[in-house]
């Protein structure tokens, strides 16, 4: 295993998976949340782009998917710190176990 | 033992590292400095993966402006100094768990994907992928387009000041 | 330097040694340029306001900034109670790994380069833009308000300031064709005309246009309302000192030189002097032909960097709401315009005319400096601001 | 000639078919302006369907050119005057399956239907400058009397839907498959619900479209069915597949799909006992009504019945022949005692498409739609005059409220004049050429066939004198003697140029239209003998001994005719001297049952709505009965609430999983990506 090969990177990307997710799961803070959201996107573009460099199928489309995913993130963030404003404005706190309105 | 593992070897500690520091730190501002550091180190894996576009995209994009961002967010919505959030050990437990169970599933399919051809040589640069943009990915590329421009006005008119029910 | 390095020793490690030979000399070109910078500013600024600036220590007080420096290198190095202490030591360290990572891809001559990168203008403003973190969180973390206050407007300001920025970026590269520092400013060899700045009047718009918005995002004056000492006593400087302190201005002289390299290389015609009808590295041998290419580069990168002092000397301190309106609703519309019309311009406008308009520009700009030099030259100081600082 | 033409000139018609769908899109778009107060919804569309009828005129005679020209190449006219493209694609995506079939759009030019066309485009045309004048007043805000209420002018909605109709109309006539009539066929249903209806507040007229739309409907089941027959013996709606096919089709489904177009046919043209909603249909402005009666909705059923005249086995078209005379009897009886101008004018309609379905389920096809062709313009002169004394005495419609208005609108009395004349069957007016044509048919049938069928005989001559009677009786009522109004007579008016102006491009028209050299001859009659190119082959061997047998006895035709027109015509100038045109007929039991129109309505009122009624009201009171109730809610409504109430139930229970905690749920989505990681990882080794 000392040859660098894709295998490496899909670990890579399965720990830096499993960090977002562990963060969506354990913030209580809307912006962390965010951030774990951050980590599982990066994760998958390593995956892209791993796969641009080891799989002759991704030669352009890795790199065109992973260039999107960084547009929509960025995307996502700003309309997600747009609502975490607006609820923080509302409630006076980033905490999302306040924002239960929809609990059934 | 070659360069390039070497060099992963230090990016994969410094990506992973930081990630487990975006967990675990407790204010939010921490937290998005490891991230930084996760992006930095996401985007020096693309400069060693030789995808030097994707590299310099992710800094601009994601450093210079998604985090921004987000530390931005989490200065105006922190209520005190240093503001933290606690989270149950119960929660952490059970969280870390299903994350772990995960990451222990993910590894074992990259694993039993087994040896891959190796390098298929060089990434295609800039030129290649702004083509691929206008041609056999137009659709993409336009819909992407519009989805920023309608992100751009929802955000805004999201984030907009509102007038206090009452006040003229 | 690799090959000729992996004739002695294995490549992996010739590239780690060519990589910290590189480093070496950003580090030492950044600090000496610094050390310059910092005793030329205080020389522009005293001649400005009609006094000697430093005279001291050395001759010219060329050595003062070696002074200051003993000064702060030695002073105690403190954090504020209440401050996050990791945040607060690293930030620092963010803001100047930052500017100084942009010298990896600045070329000072042809092939002078730590690392050629074919997105190196792109990597430039990526990485430029990434210095606003540190500031962010200096002045988040010193607990301070004033900091507070300092770091959140430089986020605010900084973010905005680079959608114009890049524009503008983008107004040369759509005519190079290519992100490719080196290649860009290879294709403007030969006469001054063929400076990019020259090619059309868009791009000599748009040189006009980076240049101020560039010093706006290494927030020099008037745009430093991060520091703004008259309303957030030094913002986010306000609790630093000693090393951490200096660090922030080497991270600031780096970046202003970052950018003045830039501007140089996309529109000025880079490590070319536009006069000299041969090229040096051709006629003097490579070793020798890039040094002088090293050196033209250089002076033209601190001429730019000279007028960024000039005018923090020269004009106020705009508003913060006036800073932000000036990029969002003057700044970033034209930048725009300046890209669309550049690219019409490239499809449609005939060759003959294309050179035509050249030359004129050219030729309007050199007899412009002249006569603004020529006018400068004949105004003598007023009297009674002389006066006023000599009498007591 | 654009390119597009010069390959496949049919095209041609399709353009015409196409611009007043384009109109109707446009105003439909423009319709959503509100306040758009302005004639630019009628110029728009009457410029559209004009340009769609120089169009078609040209079509037409380029068509008879290379007709004329192409004569033996049916495969290179086919070609030129044809397309087809597939629409949907049915069927063979399973290996085993039937061969796929498909159902086309296409077009499909002949003499019919470049004619028909071309009489649809530009009787519209007539009829929609014509409303330009006649529905000036929805231009403003409208004061309907009718309806005691003030309302929004619908100006730009009327052409809306004029033109909506004018598409559905030349869409059935360019069609070449069933499937495509069938479109529009429903399309002509609907809009002739939105026209009929079109003063929606006055509750006679919606109650009329409402009318109107489900006697539609129940003549489209029929056609419905034999869209299905169709399918299902055929596999394809192209209407040369189905009448080459039709003659190895077992005997039945033959029987069944005639039967079920001649439904079809039955509902739209008015044939009893589907005639019923006709006459209601005169709560429509008038131009609808002349567009109805005239160019579009009726004409369509006889069309069609024209067109699949070779899918009739003789059973059926026997069937055709009694209804056809059916109708044209009894409502010409109906006219008779009519007072309303336009009920007379649509009874007379009615009675005149039983002519043409006689004729029809005679066989005497070019007949029959010769009459189809010369009808549509006289009777547009008709309904158009009618509009036009209508609009002149502000919207009164009882003959005997009229009178004398000849000195009033000269213009509209002596071209209506030449309608009534055309329609009775004065000699050297159109009318004449297809009145007779049918005529001599009948009798050839009657002299050539060994079955007497005295009825159909001798029915005709009856329908043609009382139709020589009602008419005249209608326009000396109107126009001839004295006013009986004296206060309507005052302020009676002639109406501007663009209503007069259709009426005497229309009269023109109906003088004109049939003529041929010479012209004494109704044999020579060139409209006749164009439409003879049309006529399915298969009639000329049939009915050979027929047409011979017509030409032999058609002085005697001619004889008859005349005499009973004349006799029609003295019959009304002596009652109109004696001034009893508008007394009832002598046995008033006779004049009951013909003011009643036959009993029709009550007939269905009693035999189908009383009984649905009733049984609606004995169901509700059945279920509020106590000693009903609780059995119904353990049963029927036991079954639906139990249903509803396990709903409830299960909602209960699962509202619980939502508990508004974010990270609860990402921890789920956790658990379900781990899980079908799992599941996915065991399933690959």
């Amino acid at each position: 295993m000392t040859e660098l090969g894709l295998t490496h990177f899909l670990i890579l990307s399965a720990f830096l998976f499993a960090c977002g997710l562990l963060c969506i799961a354990t913030k209580r803070n809307a912006v962390g949340i965010l951030m774990g959201v951050e980590l599982v996107l990066n994760a998958a573009n390593i995956n892209f782009v791993a796969f641009t460099r080891y799989l002759p199928g991704f030669r352009i489309e890795g790199q065109v998917f992973a260039v999107l995913v960084i547009v929509l993130a960025a995307a996502e963030a700003a309309v997600a710190l747009a609502i975490i404003l607006n609820f923080y404005n509302n409630r006076g706190t980033v905490d999302v176990d306040q924002a239960n309105d929809l609990k059934g | 033992m070659n360069l390039d593992f070497v060099l992963f070897t230090i990016l994969a500690t410094l990506i992973a590292a930081s990630a487990v520091g975006v967990v675990s730190s407790a204010t939010i501002v921490r937290s998005a400095v490891f991230l930084l550091f996760t992006l930095i180190g996401v985007a020096f894996l693309y400069f060693l993966l030789g995808a030097e576009f994707l590299g310099a995209t992710q800094l601009i994009v994601y450093v210079g402006g998604t985090l921004v961002l987000v530390v931005f967010g989490g200065m105006l919505t922190t209520a005190g100094p240093f503001n933290v959030l606690r989270t149950k050990t119960a929660e952490w437990v059970l969280s870390g768990s299903v994350a772990a169970g995960v990451f222990a599933l993910l590894v074992s399919i990259s694993l039993q994907l087994g040896a891959r051809p190796t390098s298929t040589g060089d990434i295609p640069g800039p030129g290649p992928l702004g083509m691929a943009f206008l041609t056999t990915h137009l659709l993409p590329f336009e819909i992407v387009s519009v989805h920023l421009l309608v992100v751009l006005i929802g955000a805004a008119y999201l984030a907009r000041a509102k007038k206090k029910a009452g006040s003229p | 330097m690799v090959e000729s390095l992996a004739e002695y020793v294995p490549q992996s490690l010739a590239m780690i040694l060519a990589a910290l030979a590189a480093a070496g000399l950003v580090f030492g070109f950044i600090g000496t340029s610094t050390f310059l910078f910092i005793w030329a500013e205080r020389k522009i600024s005293g001649r400005i306001q009609d006094r000697l600036g430093p005279t001291r220590v050395g001759k010219f007080g060329l050595l003062q900034s070696l002074a200051d420096g003993i000064k702060l290198v030695t002073k105690e190095d403190f954090v504020p109670t209440g401050a996050d202490r990791l945040l607060f030591r690293i930030a620092p360290y963010v803001a100047f790994c930052a500017s100084f990572a942009g010298f990896i891809a600045l070329p000072f001559a042809e092939g002078v380069v730590a690392q050629p990168l074919n997105v190196g203008a792109f990597f430039l403003l990526a990485v430029l833009s990434s210095e606003v973190f540190g500031v962010l969180l200096a002045g988040y973390s010193s607990a301070n308000k004033w900091s507070l206050f300092g770091g959140v407007r430089e986020a605010a300001q900084v973010v905005s300031y680079e959608v114009p920025r890049s524009l503008c970026v983008l107004v040369p590269i759509c005519i190079a064709g290519t992100l490719n520092l080196n290649t860009i400013a290879r294709q403007q060899e030969g006469w001054f005309w063929n400076w990019y700045v020259f090619h059309d009047p868009f791009t000599f718009l748009a040189f006009v246009i980076f240049f101020i918005v560039a010093t706006a995002s290494c927030k020099r004056a008037p745009f430093d309302l991060a520091e703004a000492e008259s309303e957030l006593v030094a913002g986010f400087l306000t609790e630093y000192s000693g090393m951490r302190w200096s660090y922030f201005f080497l991270a600031e002289y780096a970046s202003m030189f970052a950018v003045s390299g830039l501007a140089s290389l996309l529109f000025l015609g880079g490590w070319h002097t536009g006069l000299l009808p041969f090229e040096p590295a051709e006629r003097f041998g490579p070793l020798f032909g890039n040094l002088v290419d090293v050196g033209v580069f250089i002076t033209k990168g601190s001429l730019l960097v000279l007028v960024m002092m000039w005018m923090r000397w020269s004009l106020p301190r705009l508003r913060i709401d006036q800073v932000m309106l000036t990029c969002l609703k003057y700044f970033l519309p034209i930048s725009c315009g300046l890209l669309i019309g550049v690219c019409v311009w490239q499809l449609y406008m005939p060759k003959v005319l294309a050179e035509g308009v050249r030359v004129v520009l050219a030729v309007g700009f050199v007899v412009a400096a002249i006569v603004v030099v020529l006018s400068a030259a004949r105004l003598k100081p007023s009297p009674q601001l002389s006066g006023a600082f000599t009498k007591p | 000639m654009p390119e597009f033409l010069r390959e496949v000139p049919g095209r041609l018609f399709l353009v015409a078919t196409l611009l007043p769908l384009f109109a109707f899109a446009v105003l439909l778009a423009a319709g959503t302006v509100r306040r758009f107060r302005s004639p630019l919804p009628g110029y728009f569309a009457s410029f559209l369907l004009a340009v769609a009828a120089s169009c078609s005129v040209i079509g037409l005679s380029w068509f008879l050119q290379d007709a004329e020209s192409l004569r033996d190449q049916s495969k290179a006219m086919a070609a030129r005057w044809g397309e087809r493209v597939e629409w949907l694609h049915l069927g063979g995506w399973k290996a085993d399956a039937r061969p796929a079939r498909s159902i086309d759009l296409g077009y499909r030019i002949d003499h019919l239907t470049a004619l028909m066309v071309t009489m649809v485009t530009v009787v519209g045309t007539l009829i929609f400058l014509f409303s330009l004048g006649y529905m000036k007043d929805e231009q403003a805000e409208v004061e309907d009397h009718h309806a005691h209420v003030r309302r929004r002018g619908r100006f730009g909605r009327f052409y809306l839907y004029l033109s909506l109709f004018a598409f559905s109309m030349l869409n059935i006539l360019i069609a070449d498959n069933l499937f495509q009539i069938f479109v529009g066929w429903e399309l002509v249903g609907v809009s002739s619900f939105f026209l009929i209806g079109f003063y929606t507040e006055r509750r006679s007229a919606s109650t009329a479209a409402n009318k109107a739309f489900i006697v539609n409907r129940v003549g489209d089941a029929g056609l419905l069915v034999a869209l299905a027959v169709a399918w299902f013996h055929v596999g394809s709606f192209n209407l040369d597949e189905l009448f080459a096919k039709a003659a190895h089709l077992p005997a039945d489904a033959i029987l069944l799909l005639g039967l079920g177009i001649f439904c079809g046919c039955a509902g739209k043209s008015a044939q009893v006992p589907l005639h019923t909603w006709l006459p209601d249909a005169m709560e429509g402005p008038t131009p609808v009504s002349a567009l109805i009666h005239a160019a579009t909705m009726v004409a369509a059923g006889v069309y069609l019945v024209g067109r699949c005249w070779v899918l009739f086995t003789p059973d059926v078209l026997l069937v055709i022949a009694y209804l056809g005379a059916a109708t044209m009897i009894l409502s010409a009886l109906v006219a008779v005692v009519q007072t309303d101008i336009k009920r007379v004018l649509a009874y007379s309609t009615c009675s005149q498409l039983g002519f043409m379905m006689l004729a029809l389920g005679l066989g005497a096809w070019t007949a029959a739609l010769l009459h189809l062709l010369t009808h549509a313009f006289f009777k547009a002169l008709l309904f158009l005059g009618a509009g036009s004394v209508i609009h002149g005495l502000h919207h009164e419609q009882d003959l005997s409220k009229m009178g004398g208005l000849r000195r009033k609108m000269p213009v509209t009395a002596y071209t209506m004049f030449v309608g009534v004349l055309a329609i009775a069957g004065m000699p050297l007016l159109s009318g004449w050429y297809s009145k007779e044509l049918i005529l001599s048919h009948v009798i050839g049938s009657a002299a050539a066939d060994g079955v007497a069928r005295p009825l159909l005989t001798f029915l005709p001559f009856l329908t043609a004198g009382l139709t020589s009677y009602y008419m005249f009786r209608l326009w000396f009522l109107a126009f001839a003697g004295e006013p009986r109004d004296r206060h309507l007579f005052e302020h009676a008016h002639e109406s501007p140029a663009v209503m007069t102006l259709p009426l005497l491009v229309l009269a023109a028209f109906s003088v004109g239209v049939a003529w041929g050299w010479p012209v004494w001859s109704v044999e020579s009659s060139q409209l006749a003998k164009v439409l003879h190119h049309a006529q399915p082959p298969v009639l000329d061997v049939k009915y050979h001994a027929i047409h011979g047998k017509a030409e032999e006895h058609h002085l005697l035709t001619t004889a008859l005719a005349l005499g009973v027109a004349a006799f029609g015509f003295a019959v009304a100038i002596a009652r109109h001297r004696a001034g009893t045109l508008l007394t009832p007929p002598r046995p008033a039991v006779l004049a009951q049952v013909l003011r009643k129109k036959f009993y029709f309505d009550e007939l269905y009122a009693a035999a189908f709505t009383q009984p649905t009624v009733e049984l609606a009201k004995l169901s509700a009171a059945a279920d509020k009965r106590p000693d009903v109730r609780p059995f119904n809610l353990r049963s029927l409504d036991g079954v639906l609430n139990a249903i509803a109430d396990s709903l409830v139930a299960l909602g209960t229970v699962v509202r619980r999983l939502q508990t508004g905690q974010l990270r609860t749920y990402i921890l789920a989505l956790g658990l379900t990506l781990a899980a079908g990681l799992g599941i996915l990882l065991r399933l690959s080794r």
